[in-house]
């Protein structure tokens, strides 16, 4: 297939299939849609699929597969689309994801027509997030996706979902307009007039050290970097994520966990850091220290809940610190400028991206759990279940494999990347490292002790014991994937870590040399400043 | 004595103030609308003043011709907007017109 | 060629226990309720792993010609020194060798890409398939393949199969649609009923065989971990096999944080490795020419022929000493001394919660609440002894600072564990603790500079207590599940067998001999003994050497005294006697031969394994490949504050005094406990009433469990509820707050509330609001002061024009 | 030269020059006499005056395009003065006279499908719209300060009228009264800030009013501590005052919410977008008339940055003072005072660039800030409109414009529910619409002017907060429509997809997306307009 047309099939498919579902459909043939939005999903996951085995090249570094066509050329505005070993994960998740729960979507009962139509739009908005590689194009998709999300939240939600669905888009839209100044920064700078969105040429100028200076780096890295941890969410920025989590319908819990959250960190490492090399040196430690107080306090939080999905969402927010915390790691020596500890570094970027994929993997499947009991029960107050590994022996077994995954077991895909960042993690600081690795205690607590509650025990304890009917077909069928998944990728990580080592390393080189540039400058200045 | 341009102008800002300050205090709408004469008239002697001074020369003239005339085309609707609010309101003092605020 | 077939042996016999695993779990779908296939599947899986284990180690032996060096010690040190010393000296040359041979042999073999070393004459390493490389940081699943290896891997696939066979019988109550828990009550007060879960056992024990076994062929620490957890996990699964029942579940939780807590010091040995060597690999690891491209953990850390830990006088640290190609790879690197003793406490850090050694020994009594075959095989002969292995494993990483720390570990734990011992009544209590305290024994023996000896008291240790474990559950199933040893007495005329295999893993483990006649033919000696004898006999010359240490001498030998004591309190109470609960005793019987058959093949094994002592067969398989240093000891320098460690020599001059001090105190404890429960002679309540201070603080395990539950449980569950409290006050609350009064300044709430939500929304939403409300009242729809603004704003615009803009 | 020559001369170029430049606007004079004189002979009975009015601006709608392709035609850049130099003919006029004819035809399309108003005052209604029109039309190309005031006057006085043409309520003629008192007021208050502008410098040609200001300058410090610079920027600020009225810029958009929520939707539609529209292409065209005097430029840049944060507090204001509003239309009136503050922006950008040292330099810079606003003009006449056609097309059904009578509204008539939903988040400024696309240049040319003087960076800050603010009050009007649940008792909305009421605003939608997804064509015809007016 020509590969220039796969990527933009990849991003519009779910639109088209949108497109027909709300033309042709009736609104009354439930069962129609749904199938119909499934095989959309399915064949988006298709395409992504020829895009991994058939047109992408492991071995090879840069971007792959780049699509250039003109769309605003007065103000150089492309339709620029590439694809490299550090989307191609994301992407594969994605359409993995948006698939299995849109699965998951059958529970999903009042005003399918307009819920399947939003859930496809809202999978165009996030593949192109993932594969855009011009920044207004990335910003256009990035917004695109908060639309369909609210409504998913507000309509489908909870009894507090206009709370929960208006706390995620203002949070996601205050973070986006820090995004917009940051990005007219780098637009009006001198040096890359041609292709002020252009994000390989922006890095590139970046690794010269010719794109910003360093305290405009530090400035727009700020920008940046607030507007990608709301997403990820990282510490002070995390209220919005429980709430919306809790409130959301399942499908579209597995969806927030399983892919938004990822824009947080696949920003940093697409824009910021090659973008601000400096400014991201500048903030290491504040990011290191952001991610380890994340995995302590999600632990903690997590540990406090009774409600089982906040449980799970703030299990999220602990998770997602191991992310930042392995970007982060890029130790400098003050002299000469130089990394370091350059290969400790990029273990602690595969691993950040590795958690990332893990970490979709596992919350989709812990969600989904929960929403499996939810949907029979009706209920998610953790001292009200109980002894349901007896009950339904099926679902405690993938659950308790899904809430290992998550536990960072060996073996299932949680380890790899929790381990790979603590381990990378003291070339850069021992202290907060050690704080890190205790979080694998915090953790094995909240969710042994989770399961306890809900798996363990005697016998249910809460409402409608008659409605714990063992799981059907299609919820075998969704968690047996991703528990697969979950060992596939414990067992043998290399099959991600050989799409992302090379990109990777190249980013983090690129880096380097630009931090080294911009420290350059730095000193020239303040030379010519004493004489 | 001779008068200069600054007495006129001078008489000018007072016409202008008076206009303001009549409009601003009177609660009777038509004496509002001749606070707006006022205020344009004011405007008026400046041109006129001008236009014998400096070298603005006719177009001040003509500029205060063209006032007088918009002058009076919007005293005619000012008037019949202030009818069309006595017939609703039976009053013409523009304290009851706050029905619409906030 | 050898290191390719004992690395295809061990690896069937690792992965076979998988397979099964993956089969067995199923089998609530493809078996009946009913059936013991999964059972006999296990018993195959790993009783074939045995077999391929055992002819491991014969090859093994063979290919060195281990079986024809004499029974001389003397020249035995010298020889596995000689060994050891080769295996340092000239790996590097061989494995060109034996590299370039195995790669065009490997392709059919299970790891495609191993490049397999060979570390002198009779260590294999070499790499199973890599996880992740990132530039010259090369993360792999290795194997690492010396006599240790090969010992363990029989040892456990022996005892493995025995406690399965054991186990088909011991669980075949499970064999039933409707199992009747008596010990789980709903909160009608009525047993649970439940399905059986005879398949479920099987398939989590050979998950855990397969683990464990995992856990020895490690090639690198890293991999150690993995099993490390997994293992963990497998304990997990097993102590709350009775999912319904509070009691497991807690002991499950409990065993698997406790771990946790250890492996935590673990992570960060790990990641002090990580940093400062580069590499976990045991071994070198060579490419395709043989040449050695990343020096093994081993071989950075540099020692000199003393075996002392070479640092730069300077600085004080350690430069890493490494046979590298890559040149920019971390290994030419220096590591802060300090970091190396880090390193070692972090890593003894995870054996301390594994090995259950103070301060983290509480979870392993707790444990019992699993069946009694778990018991057996997880949490007295495999799993808890994995510390000591990794110990063993690790031990030339460890300097002397951490070995001490060890040897009082060991030293503390053993005489805890066992003055608890004394007092409990549960007959699985007693045996935990009394593992705990061998544990102890172990560690020490490790600590003191007896390599061998820990190794030897871990082999030994694991036939008997297992037996015990296996005996003690024979007497529950017989005793319809009665565990307290109160109740019991006078069974050895009803389960006879049992009785008599029990009284031999008694006797072992309490090291009685029948003194003259050992000398003289070693038959007359139980494994135990001897083992024992090593450890006790090391401490001594070491605290020989460091006087100041005396207590790791002494300590060790009261408590063999209190082991014996306990030990035989357990068979007087139990098998002695007079029944103290007739009912009990009338329904009691012998187990059937399923279960009697492993109590004596374990029986023979608890007895004779140790045959010869230190100059037997065994202690010579596990020291083939001991490290370097380990044999000539180190001396330490006069003043320098340094350890004196003993050799060999130092060791077999005190072997004697050290041996017969063992023996009378062993002796003297069996007497004790002979007159305490084995007569009527003396009223043991009158003492318990004078000792009841004791008697209590010693019944409630020194009060550990309360001492955590208030240091580390509660706190942890204030902080988090603290947590919580700050998202819902400082990040939503102040806002509420500020909203509430917003709300009050500008009387609005009602209308408010409806508007906008509540939360961080009320911060932008209620303030702004109540701003916005505020604007509206300047919007007062009166016209007069509209024009009057008209003014006021010019006014006001000019002036701030001549204010801001001045000249 | 003798009296008939000149005679000729001036009849001659009338003819061959200024009458063509003026067509539009003639065409539009020509509608009105057409209504009226139909009436007058009853003919309005069978042609109904909607349809007359229809054609009129299509005509004029086709004599812009003419203006457009004959211009395009010229290689150079048209500029030329028509009618002694009163008005001026550029690209940047013709782009307001199709903006403002295609704007009328567009409303009338809308009054006729709401029949406001009935048949009998059409004519009067559409005489007082095409008045309108034809006067913003002439303050756009004003090229004389005269001219400013005609057609402020021009446009405002038949709004005054039209405000208060729901006859018989009370709120609309209250709304009436107050607008046109306002009105009246900033229009004296203007019109003395126009007589010492003009006195001071001597001429009522805006074309001289920079060389003059810098002859004035000359020799003075530049300050306002000279006499004659005090007078003129006391001028120039009252002037501005004028046209802030017009523009409900704070503090001066008092009358804004009242006259909208007391006019008929349809009318506030055309308040808040064409006199806006007309309002700004004079103060662009001022702007520039008064930037680039040599001495002045501090002064002129102190001017630009007091707009800037007049910009800022109006955005702020009108944002909140929308929080709390249960009057829909009212609520719109609100975010049309924020608008005004967003577009003002540019204006401000151009005033500091076009005095800055290097304003050569930045032509183009100055160029895309005309455009951007432009541009956003454009957009914000389709998404405001639209919202505004919706809010009159419900309460055609409900009576209602308060925002509980559109609860649940989505159930009955989804198409007006995602129309509302199109304009709103473009008017908050989210891709893919075309408002994201607008607020982005303004913000893009404010951030530029950053350069310049720090306080643009400020300006920008707040754009930015503000769209933060504004997504609140919108998107609680979206949730009333789509998540709240219709209560029994309110009256249905039956619009259906293939009526023209749904045509017509799904139309108006389109084209909010279009310009959001293909802002090309659009941003290059604004371009063109904004090169018209570029100085160097």
């Amino acid at each position: 297939m020509n590969p220039e047309f796969l990527l933009t099939a990849i991003i519009f498919a779910p639109s088209v299939g949108a497109l027909i579902l709300a033309l042709l459909f009736d609104s009354k043939n439930a069962e129609a849609m749904r199938l119909f939005a499934f095989a959309t999903t399915a064949v988006t996951f298709g395409l992504t699929l020829v895009l991994w085995l058939g047109e992408f090249q492991s071995d090879a570094p840069g971007m792959q597969l780049e699509v250039v066509r003109e769309w605003i050329p007065r103000w150089n505005v492309y339709y620029r689309l590439g694809v490299d070993g550090i989307s191609m994960p994301l992407v594969l998740l994605t359409s993995l994801i948006s698939m299995l729960s849109m699965g998951a979507s059958w529970s999903i009962k009042k005003h399918i027509k307009g819920y399947m139509v939003l859930f496809l739009l809202l999978e165009t908005g996030m593949m192109g997030v993932f594969l855009a590689l011009d920044f207004f194009l990335f910003y256009v998709f990035w917004e695109v996706m908060l639309l369909p999300m609210y409504f998913l939240i507000g309509v489908w939600g909870g009894p507090r979902k206009e709370y929960a669905a208006i706390k995620f888009f203002l949070y996601t839209l205050a973070g986006s307009v820090l995004m917009l100044v940051a990005m007219l920064m780098f637009y009006f700078n001198t040096s890359v007039q041609a292709d002020g969105f252009n994000l390989i040429k922006l890095a590139e100028a970046a690794t010269t050290g010719s794109l910003l200076s360093p305290s405009l780096q530090i400035t727009a890295f700020i920008m940046l970097f607030i507007g990608f941890a709301i997403k990820l969410p990282a510490f002070p920025v995390h209220t919005w994520l429980p709430d919306a989590h809790v409130e959301a319908p399942t499908p579209i819990s597995m969806i927030l966990a399983g892919v938004l959250l990822k824009m947080g960190g696949y920003g940093i490492i697409r824009i910021a850091f090659p973008l601000c090399p400096y400014g991201a040196q500048y903030l290491a430690y504040a990011m290191v220290a952001i991610g380890v107080i994340s995995i302590i306090y999600g632990a903690f939080a997590a540990l406090a809940q009774t409600d089982f999905k906040r449980l799970v969402a703030y299990s999220s927010v602990s998770h997602m610190g191991y992310v930042l915390l392995g970007l982060a790691v890029w130790k400098i020596n003050e002299k000469t400028g130089e990394t370091m500890n350059s290969e400790y570094w990029q273990m602690g970027l595969n691993g950040a991206m590795f958690q990332m994929i893990a970490h979709g993997i596992s919350s989709a499947g812990m969600f989904f759990m929960v929403g499996v009991i939810y949907d029979r029960v009706h209920h998610r107050d953790l001292n009200k279940f109980g002894g349901l590994m007896g009950k339904m022996p099926l679902y405690g077994g993938l659950s308790a494999g899904l809430f290992f995954a998550g536990l960072g077991l060996p073996g299932l895909c949680g380890f790899i990347g929790e381990v790979f960042v603590v381990l990378s993690t003291w070339s850069f600081n021992p202290a907060l490292a050690i704080v890190a690795a205790s979080g694998v205690i915090l953790t094995a607590g909240y969710i042994l002790w989770a399961m306890q509650r809900v798996y363990l025990g005697a016998e249910y304890k809460g409402p409608h014991p008659e409605d714990l009917t063992p799981m059907n077909m299609r919820e075998t069928a969704i968690a047996g994937t991703l528990l697969t998944l979950a060992v596939i990728l414990g067992v043998v990580p290399a099959i991600m870590f050989n799409v992302m080592t090379p990109s990777i390393s190249r980013m983090a080189k690129a880096a380097e040399a630009g931090y080294q540039q911009s420290a350059a400058q730095l000193n020239q200045d303040e030379m010519q400043a004493q004489r | 004595m001779t008068a200069d341009l600054n007495s006129y102008l001078f008489v000018g800002a007072v016409l202008f103030v008076c206009g303001v300050v009549c409009m601003a205090t009177k609660r009777n709408g038509i004496g509002v609308l001749m606070g707006v004469e006022l205020v344009l008239n004011g405007a008026n002697v400046n041109f006129v003043a001008f236009a014998r001074y400096t070298d603005l020369g006719l177009d001040g003239q003509v500029f205060s011709l063209f006032v007088i005339v918009l002058a009076a085309a919007e005293a005619a609707v000012a008037l019949a907007i202030a009818l069309n609010f006595y017939n609703n309101h039976l009053t013409i003092d523009v304290d009851r017109a706050n029905k619409l605020k906030g | 060629m050898v290191g390719e077939t004992l690395r295809n042996l061990l690896m069937i016999a690792w992965l076979l226990p998988l397979a099964g695993f993956a089969v067995e779990i199923f089998g609530g779908f493809w078996g009946s309720r009913k059936s013991r296939v999964a059972a006999w599947m296990s018993v195959g899986c790993i009783g074939v792993g045995f077999l391929c284990s055992l002819s491991a180690l014969l090859i093994w032996g063979n290919s060195n010609n281990f079986w024809k060096v004499t029974h001389d010690s003397e020249h035995h040190a010298e020889a596995g020194h000689a060994e050891a010393g080769h295996a340092e000296a000239g790996h590097a040359e061989a494995g060109h060798a034996e590299a370039g041979t195995d790669q065009h042999k490997s392709p059919d073999s299970v790891a495609s890409s191993a490049a397999s070393v060979v570390l002198g004459k009779t260590v294999f390493s070499g790499t199973l398939y890599s996880l992740a490389r990132f530039g010259s940081l090369d993360i792999s699943l290795d194997y690492y393949i010396d006599s240790l290896t090969l010992v363990m891997f029989t040892m456990v696939t022996f005892i493995a199969t025995c406690i399965h066979l054991f186990a088909m019988g011991y669980m075949s109550e499970e064999l039933t649609e409707e199992f009747v828990d008596h010990s789980a009550h709903l909160s009608n007060g009525h047993h649970v009923h439940r399905p059986g879960r005879y398949y479920r056992f099987f398939a989590f024990l050979s998950l855990f065989c397969f683990s464990m076994l995992g856990l020895v062929l490690a090639g690198n620490i890293f991999q150690v971990f993995i099993f490390w957890e997994l293992v963990g996990i497998c304990s997990f699964l097993l102590i709350g096999f009775y999912t319904e029942r509070k009691s497991a579940c807690n002991a499950a939780n409990k065993a698997f944080i406790m771990n946790r807590v250890g492996d935590f010091g673990f992570l960060i040995g790990l990641m002090v490795l990580w940093t400062f060597f580069g590499t976990f690999r045991f071994g070198n690891t060579v490419d395709a020419k043989g040449e050695v491209v990343q020096a093994g953990l081993f071989q950075m850390l540099p020692r000199d022929e003393t075996g002392n830990v070479l640092r730069d006088a300077a600085s004080g640290d350690v430069k890493l000493g490494a046979v590298t190609a890559a040149p920019e790879s971390p290994s030419s690197r220096t590591i802060p001394y300090s970091l190396l003793v880090v390193a070692g406490l972090g890593v003894f850090a995870g054996c301390v919660g594994k090995s259950a050694q103070f301060p983290l020994q509480t979870w392993l009594p707790d444990a019992m609440e699993g069946p009694t075959p778990v018991s057996a095989l997880v949490h007295s002969a495999t799993m808890v002894a994995a510390g000591v292995y990794l110990v063993g494993r690790f031990y030339p990483m460890f300097v002397q600072e951490v070995l001490l720390t060890i040897a009082y570990v060991g030293c503390i734990t053993l005489f805890m564990a066992a003055t608890i011992a004394m007092v409990a009544t549960d007959i699985k209590k007693v045996l935990a603790y009394s593992t705990i305290s061998q544990l102890g024994y172990m560690m020490l023996g490790l600590g003191v500079f007896g390599w061998g000896a820990g190794l030897f008291h871990l082999i030994t240790h694991a036939f008997f207590k297992s037996l015990m474990f296996l005996c003690s559950g024979s007497v529950i199933y017989g005793c319809h599940h009665e565990q307290e040893m109160p109740k019991m007495g006078g069974l050895w005329r009803k389960m006879p067998i049992t009785a008599f295999t029990m009284l031999v893993g008694v006797i072992a483990i309490s090291g009685l001999a029948i003194p003259g006649l050992v000398n003289w033919c070693s038959v007359f000696a139980f494994s135990g003994y001897f083992s024992k004898d090593a450890v006790v006999a090391t401490s001594l010359a070491f605290v020989k050497g460091n006087p100041t240490h005396f207590l790791l001498f002494i300590v060790p030998l009261v408590t063999a005294g209190l082991t014996a004591f306990y030990m035989f309190r357990l068979w007087f109470f139990t098998f002695a006697g007079k029944p103290r609960d007739q009912h009990i005793h009338d329904h009691c019987h012998e187990s059937p031969w399923i279960m009697t058959g492993p109590l004596l093949a374990l029986s023979v094994f608890a007895a004779f394994c140790a045959i010869g002592g230190e100059t037997g067969p065994l202690y010579r398989l596990i020291t083939g490949d001991q490290p370097a240093h380990v044999a000539h000891g180190i001396a330490g320098a006069v003043g320098s504050g340094e350890l004196t460690l003993p050799g060999h020599e130092a060791i077999h001059a005190v072997h004697g005094t050290a041996g017969t001090l063992a023996l009378i105190a062993a002796a003297s404890g069996t007497f004790i406990a002979w007159l305490l429960y084995g007569t009527t002679l003396v009223n043991v309540a009158e003492i318990k009433r004078q000792l009841s201070g004791l008697h209590g603080f010693l019944a409630n395990k020194w009060h550990f469990d309360e001492l955590y539950d208030g240091l580390f449980m509660q706190p942890s569950h204030v902080v988090g509820q603290c947590c919580v409290w700050i998202d819902k006050t400082v990040f939503d609350g102040i806002i509420h707050a500020s909203a509430k009064v917003m709300i009050f300044v500008s009387k609005w709430d009602k209308l408010f509330d409806e508007a906008v939500v509540d939360g961080f929304v009320n911060l932008l939403g209620n303030s702004t609001f109540a701003v916005g409300r505020s604007l509206r009242v300047i919007q007062t729809g009166r016209l007069r002061q509209y024009v009057m603004f008209i003014v006021v704003g010019v006014v006001a615009l000019f002036a701030i024009l001549f204010t801001t803009f001045p000249g | 030269m003798l009296f008939p020559q000149l005679l000729d001369k001036l009849i001659s170029e009338t003819t061959s020059l200024s009458l063509p430049g003026f067509s539009v606007e003639l065409c539009l004079s020509a509608t009105i006499v057409a209504m009226l004189m139909m009436r007058l002979v009853n003919l309005d009975r069978f042609v109904p005056t909607s349809v007359t009015a229809v054609l009129g601006a299509f005509a004029a709608l086709v004599f812009t395009w003419l203006q457009f392709r004959q211009i395009g035609a010229a290689d150079a850049i048209v500029s030329q003065k028509i009618f002694t130099g009163l008005l001026i003919h550029d690209t940047f006029t013709v782009f307001f006279r199709a903006f403002l004819s295609l704007f009328l035809l567009l409303t009338i399309a809308l009054t006729s499908l709401t029949g406001i108003p009935d048949n009998e005052d059409g004519p009067d209604f559409y005489s007082l719209l095409f008045g309108a029109t034809i006067g913003l039309m002439i303050m756009a190309s004003a090229n004389s300060l005269l001219m400013l005031f005609v057609g402020v006057e021009m446009a405002s006085v038949p709004s005054y009228a039209m405000v208060g043409f729901l006859k018989g309520r009370k709120p609309s003629s209250e709304a009436a009264l107050k607008f046109v008192v306002y009105g009246a007021g900033a229009a004296g208050v203007m019109l003395y800030g126009i007589s010492l502008i003009a006195g001071v410098l001597g001429t009522v040609d805006m074309s001289l009013l920079a060389a003059r200001l810098g002859e004035a300058a000359a020799g003075g410090t530049g300050g306002l501590s000279d006499p004659e610079l005090r007078a003129v920027s006391l001028g120039i600020l009252l002037v501005m005052v004028g046209l802030a009225f017009k523009l409900s810029l704070v503090p001066f958009h008092f009358w804004c919410p009242d006259a909208f929520e007391g006019a008929s939707a349809e009318v506030a539609g055309f308040l808040s977008v064409a006199s806006k529209a007309g309002a700004f292409g004079l103060l662009v065209r001022l702007a520039l008339a008064l930037s680039g005097a040599p001495g002045t430029e501090s002064l002129m840049i102190a001017f630009g940055v007091g707009i800037g944060f007049i910009a800022c507090v109006t955005t702020t204001f009108g944002n909140l003072a929308a929080y709390s509003q249960t009057n829909l239309k009212r609520l719109l009136a609100y975010s049309t005072i924020a608008h005004a503050g967003y577009m003002v922006m540019a204006v401000s950008a151009l005033l500091v660039m076009s005095n800055s040292v290097q304003a050569a330099a930045m032509q183009i810079d100055i160029n895309r800030t005309v455009e951007g606003l432009l541009y956003y003009l454009f957009v914000y006449l389709f998404m405001n409109l639209g919202a505004f056609a919706v809010v009159a097309i419900a309460r055609n059904h409900t009576f209602s414009e308060e925002v509980d009578s559109f609860k649940g509204l989505v159930g009955q008539s989804p198409t007006l529910c995602i129309v509302m939903l199109i304009c709103m988040f473009s008017l908050v400024g989210m891709p893919p619409f075309g408002g994201f696309v607008g607020k982005l240049m303004i913000f893009a040319s404010a951030f530029k002017a950053g350069d310049i003087h720090w306080f643009m960076y400020v300006v920008v800050a707040f754009g930015a907060l503000n769209t933060v603010f504004s997504l609140v009050y919108y998107i609680r009007v979206l949730k009333t429509m789509f998540m709240d649940e219709r209560p029994a008792d309110a009256r249905p909305v039956p619009v259906h997809l293939g009526s023209l009421e749904s045509i017509y605003v799904v139309a108006l939608a389109a084209f909010v997306l279009l310009l959001g997804l293909l802002p090309q064509f659009l941003s290059a015809t604004a371009g063109a307009a904004a090169q018209s007016l570029a100085k160097f």
